[in-house]
């Protein structure tokens, strides 16, 4: 045994274990979920060290298990991850019911993880694939009832993912005979050109949709919303990374071989780029914390597809910072957001506001968050876009980069939106019950936002992981130390010169206009405000936040007119229709069935020519 | 042992029932029970040795082609297996769940039916196989009308009026086959049959296509089977799913390789299963009762199992009979659980369900997970048996069935999902737990172990499976053996 | 070279000079002496020479300039805006109505005398004072900033208890937020 | 440990001349707009009159510790930015740590600042505020695309996208990058309008509508810093827009003409031009400048 098995295995059976327990000793349960999250952390960084690989036959195929450094990249941040949403969950999902229900399906969610980065072969990939597909499908519904159209949605839309992986999975069964990685990787040349290309875009179709790339997205945002908010945590931070891996593998390991390959990628990449600008602008829409998250989670995701396809030394590694960083600051919001709906019960930013006293950590959780994703130095969100864009303009790709300046400049918009409308404006008589969260639900937050700092200062230290992982990917070399950045033709940024004179700036001035008259500055709240001389009513909300980018929606009416998903909802009302329509073929009448056999007999006598070639 | 135990046991349990009616009615609920236990160890124990070289058994002493023969070959093992070991989950399940009288009537004709189905698997004579297939229709049409009301009466009237379509074409098939050969051993015709006019053939093989299509429920024959299966009681829906179809489609499946495999005619299958499998999801989509809903999956299911068949390669036909094999027992774990649904919720609609997954926890866990097996999901074997259709499709070079097949995959699981979600999530509270009995949880817990494990190890049946299906394609030793 | 007091001396002529050249005016337009800001702030009188400069909002303002006359429905609003102000604040009384009522002396929901209700500095005369004038009193409440003698504030403080009751008599419903120095 | 006393020169002068030339262009802005406008208008020292009187107010009043900070991230910004800007071409003393960052660097960093001051004016609580927010920052992804749009071109035409470089490379007035490129430069001018925000772009602070937006609850000590934070991001502004277009400066003479020249640009613009609703002015930005962008863009590919 080694540590692939034992994570997997510990991973599995405790999922099943948690479930029992549940029935059986209550108490018991978050012991063993955290225990088993925390294990499977463990030995992740056991394997770190370790070269292996488990082989044995399941069925006529070889099932193969075993990690590579790119591997290792996406089990450290599944396991972090999900260990933290685990401790996260304790509190959080304290009061609710069906919690053995969750935590098994969570626990399956991490195993099936595990499992697709750990696949050296198709079969395991996809087991694993469906594996975790269904799992999430079941705490995606886990809430209510308005969230079953919205987990089918996201079943349909996965279903139709998993369905192209497989198509792709069988037509190189068909061509090569075998399912292991590295043998397919070694005989992917040998397939013919047309087939390489159609079974890269099956699986770039199949991975794209758990990422969310554009005309595949629909599912994402209300899936995103409506789960329970330690589980978005891990969807969005590791979930959809799922897809990432696996654009990554198609990308750099399979149709390298193509010419034609490069148009595949032009047109990823671009799909990517409409992704993020378009994800942002509905994003700064959104009246709903974890909706606007959620569209903000494609918008990222398409930054990271665009370096993924853009495919230069510089833009992978941009793309996989972005991934590992993407899962870190997008788990602090969704926490921070959790946090503010464990206290208040809503996420609606039209009605609560104003929580930054009473929730300081929440806050500043959210601060680092919001700060990261729109990449201000100097947390890491920074370094990623910095080295997105470097690659991007030394690539050549000119309007790719506008379209990923506008998507993160606009993105400006909603993270302050974000954190305005939730922590920042007035506050509320309504909300004055708020305290901060308990010490559980803090820590994965707090460990995060210092993650997110650590990141900025020396990108360094994540870089050298990701430097192993492309090499594996294809021998790309990229020249980086801890804390400086280079892009291609030598230019650089130095994050400890930044750091040190953003930090220093920051104590003078901050020394400064606190000492300044320290006794002769007061507090005053937020109703004592300049209103023109008016008094406000206790209860008065005078918080403008409803339509709060309205300008902005005039600005760019045009472009939000068009809807993917009304696209798909008429194709499914319309199919549903279909459908019902020709249920009546089965009339319940005894003489229609009769006739219908008759008829087929006439048919088959008069067209058996046709059918079979020999005329009666 | 011989296979013969297979035919003459439950027949001859069907017998008894009656008597043993007049002396005590748990003996009657108790006599089937022990029957198939029997003949599950039967089919057990002959298995190996039947999958290894297969066993002739001649009845009444007449040598073959004359006399009729029993040919338990691989297929046939496992298909024995398969009915007897489903047949006893079927009856365990029916020990509490049928408490209407007559019950004597209602065991005698499973056991009628289990005969039928046997010795439909199990011979090598043509017109014997229409003997059986009489025997198991007759008991099929009058079990569809075990519950005597008016909708039971109308389904089984479809079922017999259909049904007799396909007897005289049948039989139509069987005369003419006859005149022409004069033979009625499977085996002989076989070999005779080249000799017969090409016109003659191909009438006789469209007789037999409808005949035997009608019971395998191919589009557009199946007009029959939504309401059978609707209206019949649960257990029965489950033994139509997962005993009578798999028999009619084994018989197709063995006179159409025997007799006329042919390009043309495997294509012809090919395009049909792809036919009946599409129509069949799209109805069962906007179904709003849920046995009906099932029915439709249930038709779907066979739609898949033909277009294996259709392939004809040797891994499609493995692949059909696993996916057979995964059929029978997920439809009967879906048919159960549904069954215990109906009942409590008191209606068949699928909206009376809402909140039902809180009353009954266990009963509502096994819909779910048969729901998730029966899509094709991993871990449960329904993913290998699918993985291995769509594999050996791919295999013979062509995309077109994979793509529809997982098109109609997507509409599966959107009405599956559909009532999962009703059952747990449309109502929160729990308003009356009534208990499942014990005997219906050992029956779908049985078939859910069964699934798991097929599902975390394939092997299991795998294995079997690859005797079986050079046993249904070597036609040449079928006619050394069955004439030997 | 400096001992300490001298030192604070210079440091307090700095401040007070640029305090002098530094006057942002909110204007409360309660009456119609509003109508001679424009004139006043504009290109043929053009307050900003003497560094004075119209303020949106009373937390940026310096000096409050009272133009005309307040109603008590007023007045809780100018009470609440000249207590948002910050220290140093000054304010103006602009035209007759503001020191002792001027045309409506005998309105029953006028205020008379301004600086019974807040800390006047310096009260401009006129019915209306002309823009002119205006700036005159403005150049006057300079002087008395250089002068250290612009202490409406510290007076305010100190005797709050006084205004508050001159302040509670005419507004019945006193609502308002205690004033927390 | 050697100390680079040019370097501690540069780091202690730099940001106080950007903080005199800056505060000096404002009054002199303002006396130039009261000239045009028939007034006598204040004295040119007038802003540091207002920034002294500010910070010598007794009392100052937050409403939470992100306002008191928002303040803080303005200047630090404006501080930041000016350190890595080569404020004298060449100097071993003004040119501070330009070598460790770039122009993607700067970008992001131009808008740390507002970001900041976006949080601090959000804690107030005050309507106007959040308003003025709303529509700078909506205005911010207006211009920042043409922007881009020109740096884009400029650093794809001299592969480096470090100012040093570009400076390097503006050795002669003739190779001056608005000759060199002048649709990047139209295109960067028409967003420096907006980015100094003077009308028709002022709808962020808009005095008579919104209260001065943003800071409509900042005085003394916080507005004061926010005043001397913006003189100084002013220069910084200048000195950018003139080390990528005008061929930087060697003395502080050059450097002066320089930027006030193209101070005029916006402060001329903004005396004669009414206001644009936000609306109004990001369509400007997405249409004149836009189409300079993709053509300085096209210029240099082909």
């Amino acid at each position: 045994m080694n540590s692939i098995a034992y994570i997997l295995l510990i991973t599995f059976a405790g999922a099943g274990i948690t479930f029992i327990v549940h029935h059986l000793i209550k108490p018991l349960r978050d012991i063993i979920a955290i225990t088993v999250a925390a294990s499977g952390l463990y030995f992740v960084i056991q394997s770190l060290t370790e070269k292996t690989k488990i082989v044995f036959g399941i069925a006529d195929f070889n099932i193969i298990w075993g990690n590579t450094p790119y591997s290792n990249l996406f089990a450290v941040l599944i396991a972090v991850l999900g260990f933290l949403t685990i401790l996260y969950a304790r509190d959080f999902m304290a009061e609710k019911e069906r919690l053995g229900y969750f935590y098994m399906n969570l626990l399956f969610v991490i195993g099936g993880m595990y499992g697709i980065v750990y696949s050296q072969d198709l079969i395991s990939l996809f087991f694993f694939w469906e594996v975790m597909t269904w799992s999430s499908f079941l705490l995606v519904i886990y809430c209510c009832k308005e969230a079953q159209p919205i987990g089918l949605k996201y079943f349909v839309f996965s279903a139709i993912g998993a369905y192209s992986l497989l198509i792709a999975i069988v037509m190189i069964y068909a061509q090569t005979g075998n399912l292991e990685l590295s043998n397919i990787l070694q005989n992917f040349g040998n397939i013919s050109e047309v087939n390489q290309i159609v079974i890269a875009v099956l699986l770039l179709t199949g991975f794209g949709v758990k990422s969310a790339i554009m005309p595949l997205h629909v599912w994402a945002p209300d899936s995103y919303s409506i789960s329970p908010s330690p589980f978005t945590a891990l969807f969005s931070g590791a979930l959809s990374k799922m897809g990432i891996f696996g654009i990554g593998m198609v990308l750099f390991k399979f149709a390298s071989h193509s010419g034609y390959f490069s148009y595949v990628k032009i047109i990823l990449a671009w799909l990517g780029g409409i992704t993020a600008l378009l994800a942002t602008f509905y994003a700064i829409f959104q009246t709903d914390a974890k909706k606007l998250l959620a569209y903000s989670s494609i918008g990222q995701l398409g930054y990271i597809i665009i370096g993924l396809a853009v495919g230069t030394p510089l833009s992978i590694a941009a793309a996989l910072f972005l991934v590992i960083l993407h899962g870190a600051f997008k788990a602090m919001l969704f926490m921070s957001v959790g946090a503010v709906y464990f206290r208040t019960g809503t996420t609606d930013m039209n009605s609560v506001t104003g929580l930054i006293r009473k929730m300081p950590l929440s806050f500043v959780t959210m601060l680092f968050g919001i700060i990261t994703v729109s990449g201000v130095p100097p947390l890491g969100g920074f370094a990623a876009k910095w080295m997105l864009y470097e690659s991007l303009i030394q690539s050549k790709h000119y309007f790719l980069v506008i379209v990923v300046f506008a998507a993160s400049t606009a993105a400006f918009l909603y993270l302050y939106k974000l954190i305005f409308s939730l922590f920042l404006g007035q506050e509320e008589v309504e909300w004055s019950h708020v305290k901060e969260v308990p010490l559980l639900m803090l820590i994965p937050m707090l460990i995060l936002s210092a993650f997110v700092l650590v990141a900025g200062i020396f990108p360094g230290l994540v870089l050298d992981p990701i430097s192993h992982a492309m090499q594996y990917l294809g021998n790309y070399g990229f020249k980086y130390e801890t804390s400086v950045l280079f892009n291609e033709w030598g230019n650089k940024i130095n994050m400890q010169t930044v750091i040190n004179v953003i930090g220093a700036v920051f104590l003078i001035a901050g020394l400064f206009v606190t000492f300044k008259g320290l006794k002769k500055t007061r507090y005053v709240t937020t109703k004592d405000i300049h209103t023109s001389g008016e008094i406000p009513e206790e209860n008065e909300n005078l918080t403008y936040a409803v339509d709060f980018y309205k300008p902005f929606e005039r600005a760019i009416a045009p472009a939000l007119k068009a809807s993917i998903d009304k696209i798909y909802t008429a194709i499914g009302n319309n199919l549903e229709q279909a459908f019902d329509f020709l249920r009546y073929v089965y009339t319940g009448n005894g003489q229609t069935y009769a006739m219908y056999v008759v008829l087929f007999l006439s048919l088959l006598i008069l067209f058996a020519e046709l059918i079979f070639g020999i005329k009666l | 042992m011989s296979p013969v135990h297979f035919i003459a046991i439950p027949l001859f349990a069907a017998f008894l029932i009656p008597l043993a009616g007049k002396v005590s009615k748990e003996l009657v609920k108790i006599i089937p029970g022990l029957v198939l236990l029997y003949l599950s160890f039967v089919s057990v124990t002959l298995f190996p040795i039947g999958t290894h070289h297969p066993v002739v058994e001649i009845i009444a002493g007449f040598k073959p082609p004359f006399g009729i023969t029993l040919y338990y070959g691989a297929i046939a093992a496992f298909l024995t297996t398969l009915i007897t070991l489903i047949g006893f989950v079927i009856w365990l399940y029916s020990y509490k769940f049928i408490i209407r009288e007559p019950i004597e009537k209602y065991y005698m004709l499973f056991m009628m039916l289990i005969t039928g189905s046997t010795g439909i698997v199990l011979t090598g004579d043509i017109f014997n196989l229409f003997v059986f297939f009489e025997i198991t229709s007759i008991a099929a049409y009058s079990l569809t009308a075990f519950l005597r009301d008016r909708d039971g009466a109308e389904a089984a009237f479809k079922y017999l009026l259909i049904g007799s379509f396909a007897s005289t074409f049948f039989l139509l098939a069987i005369a003419i086959i006859y005149a022409n050969v004069h033979t009625l051993n499977l085996a002989d015709i076989a070999v005779k049959i080249q000799d017969v006019p090409v016109t003659t053939r191909l009438f006789v093989l469209i007789l037999f296509l409808i005949g035997l299509g009608i019971e395998s429920e191919m589009f557009p024959l199946n007009g029959w089977a939504p309401d059978a299966y609707s209206q019949a009681p649960s257990p029965v829906g489950a033994v139509f799913g997962g005993i009578v179809v798999k028999a009619a489609v084994y018989s197709l499946m063995r006179i159409i390789f025997l007799m006329f495999n042919s390009h043309d005619v495997l294509h012809f299958l090919l395009v049909m299963g792809i036919i009946t499998m599409l129509i069949a999801e799209m109805s069962a989509m906007k179904q709003q009762q849920i046995k009906r809903m099932l029915a439709f999956s249930s038709i779907g299911q066979m739609g898949l199992v033909i277009i294996a068949f259709g392939i004809g390669t040797e891994p499609s036909v493995r692949a059909a009979m696993f996916q057979m094999f995964n059929h029978a027992l997920i439809k009967s774990l879906l048919f159960f659980s549904a069954g215990y649904l109906v009942f409590h919720s008191g209606s068949k609609k699928i909206s009376a369900l809402d909140g039902l997954g809180h009353d009954k926890p266990i009963t509502s866990f096994f819909f779910a997970f048969g729901a998730l097996a029966i899509i094709g999901l991993p871990p449960f074997s329904g993913f290998w048996s699918k993985l291995y259709i769509l594999l050996s499709i791919a295999d013979a070079g062509l995309m077109v069935p994979v793509v529809l097949i997982l098109i109609s995959s997507i509409i599966e699981a959107v009405y599956y999902l559909r009532v999962v979600s009703r059952l747990y999530f449309y109502k929160e509270e729990a308003t009356d737990v009534r208990r499942t009995p014990v005997s219906g949880l050992i029956a779908m817990g049985i078939l859910t172990v069964v699934i798991l494990l097929v599902g975390f190890y394939p092997n299991l049946i795998l294995n079997w499976m690859t005797p079986a299906a050079a046993d249904l394609l070597n036609k040449a030793s079928y006619i050394k053996f069955g004439l030997f | 070279m400096f001992n300490d007091k001298e030192a604070s001396k210079i440091v307090d002529i700095i401040k007070n000079f640029a305090r002098k050249h530094s006057l942002w005016v909110v204007a409360y337009g309660t009456g119609c002496g509003a109508i001679e800001l424009p004139p006043t702030m504009t290109s043929r009188y053009d307050a900003e020479r003497f560094g004075i400069r119209g303020s949106a909002t009373p937390r940026q303002a310096d000096v409050l300039l009272i133009t005309g006359y307040l109603s008590v429905k007023t007045l809780k609003r100018v009470i609440r805006t000249y207590e948002q102000m910050q220290e140093p604040k000054y304010v103006i009384g602009f035209g007759s109505c503001t020191i002792n009522g001027g045309m409506y002396w005998d309105s029953y929901n006028t205020i008379k005398a301004l600086d019974r209700y807040l800390p006047v500095d310096v009260y401009i005369n006129g019915c209306m004072p002309r823009p002119e004038a205006v700036i005159s009193g403005f150049i006057k409440l300079q002087q008395l900033i250089s002068e250290g003698k612009a202490d409406g504030a510290k007076r305010y403080r100190e005797n709050l208890e006084w205004y508050r009751e001159n302040q509670r008599k005419v507004i019945k419903n006193w609502r308002m937020p205690e004033y927390n120095w | 440990m050697e100390i680079n006393w040019s370097a501690v020169l540069g780091i202690v002068f730099t940001p106080v001349i950007a903080f005199l030339v800056g505060v000096t262009y404002g009054g002199l802005t303002r006396r130039i707009t009261a000239r045009i406008q028939n007034r006598f208008g204040p004295p040119f020292y007038q802003n540091i009159l207002d920034i002294i009187k500010l910070y010598s107010k007794e009392s100052n009043i937050n409403h939470g510790v992100m306002q008191h900070l928002g303040p803080v991230f303005a200047i630090t910004a404006s501080v930041t930015t000016l350190f890595f800007i080569p404020v004298i071409k060449d100097s071993p003393v003004f040119t501070n740590f330009s070598f460790n960052g770039d122009l993607i660097f700067l970008l992001y960093i131009m808008v740390f600042g507002s970001l900041g001051m976006a949080l601090g004016a959000g804690q107030t609580g005050n309507p106007n505020s959040a308003i003025g927010v709303s529509r700078g920052l909506s205005q911010l992804v207006g211009y920042e695309v043409p922007f881009v749009m020109a740096l884009v071109a400029i650093m794809v035409q001299f592969q480096t996208t470090s100012l040093n470089d570009l400076l390097a490379v503006q050795d002669h007035f003739t190779k001056w990058i608005i000759f060199q490129s002048p649709f990047a430069f139209l295109a960067a001018i028409l967003a420096f309008l907006g980015m100094m925000g003077y009308a028709p772009f002022d709808v962020v602070i808009a005095p008579a509508e919104i209260a001065s937006g943003p800071p409509s609850e900042f005085g003394g000590k916080y507005l004061g810093l926010m005043l001397t934070s913006r003189s100084i991001f002013t220069f910084a502004k200048l000195v950018l827009f003139t080390d990528i277009f005008l061929g930087g400066a060697h003395d502080f003479i050059t450097l002066i003409i320089k930027t006030f020249i193209l101070y005029m640009i916006p402060v001329l613009t903004g005396i004669v031009f009414p206001r644009f609703r936000t609306e109004q002015s990001i369509r400007f930005f997405w249409s004149w400048p836009l189409f300079f962008g993709i053509l300085a863009i096209l210029v240099v590919v082909f």
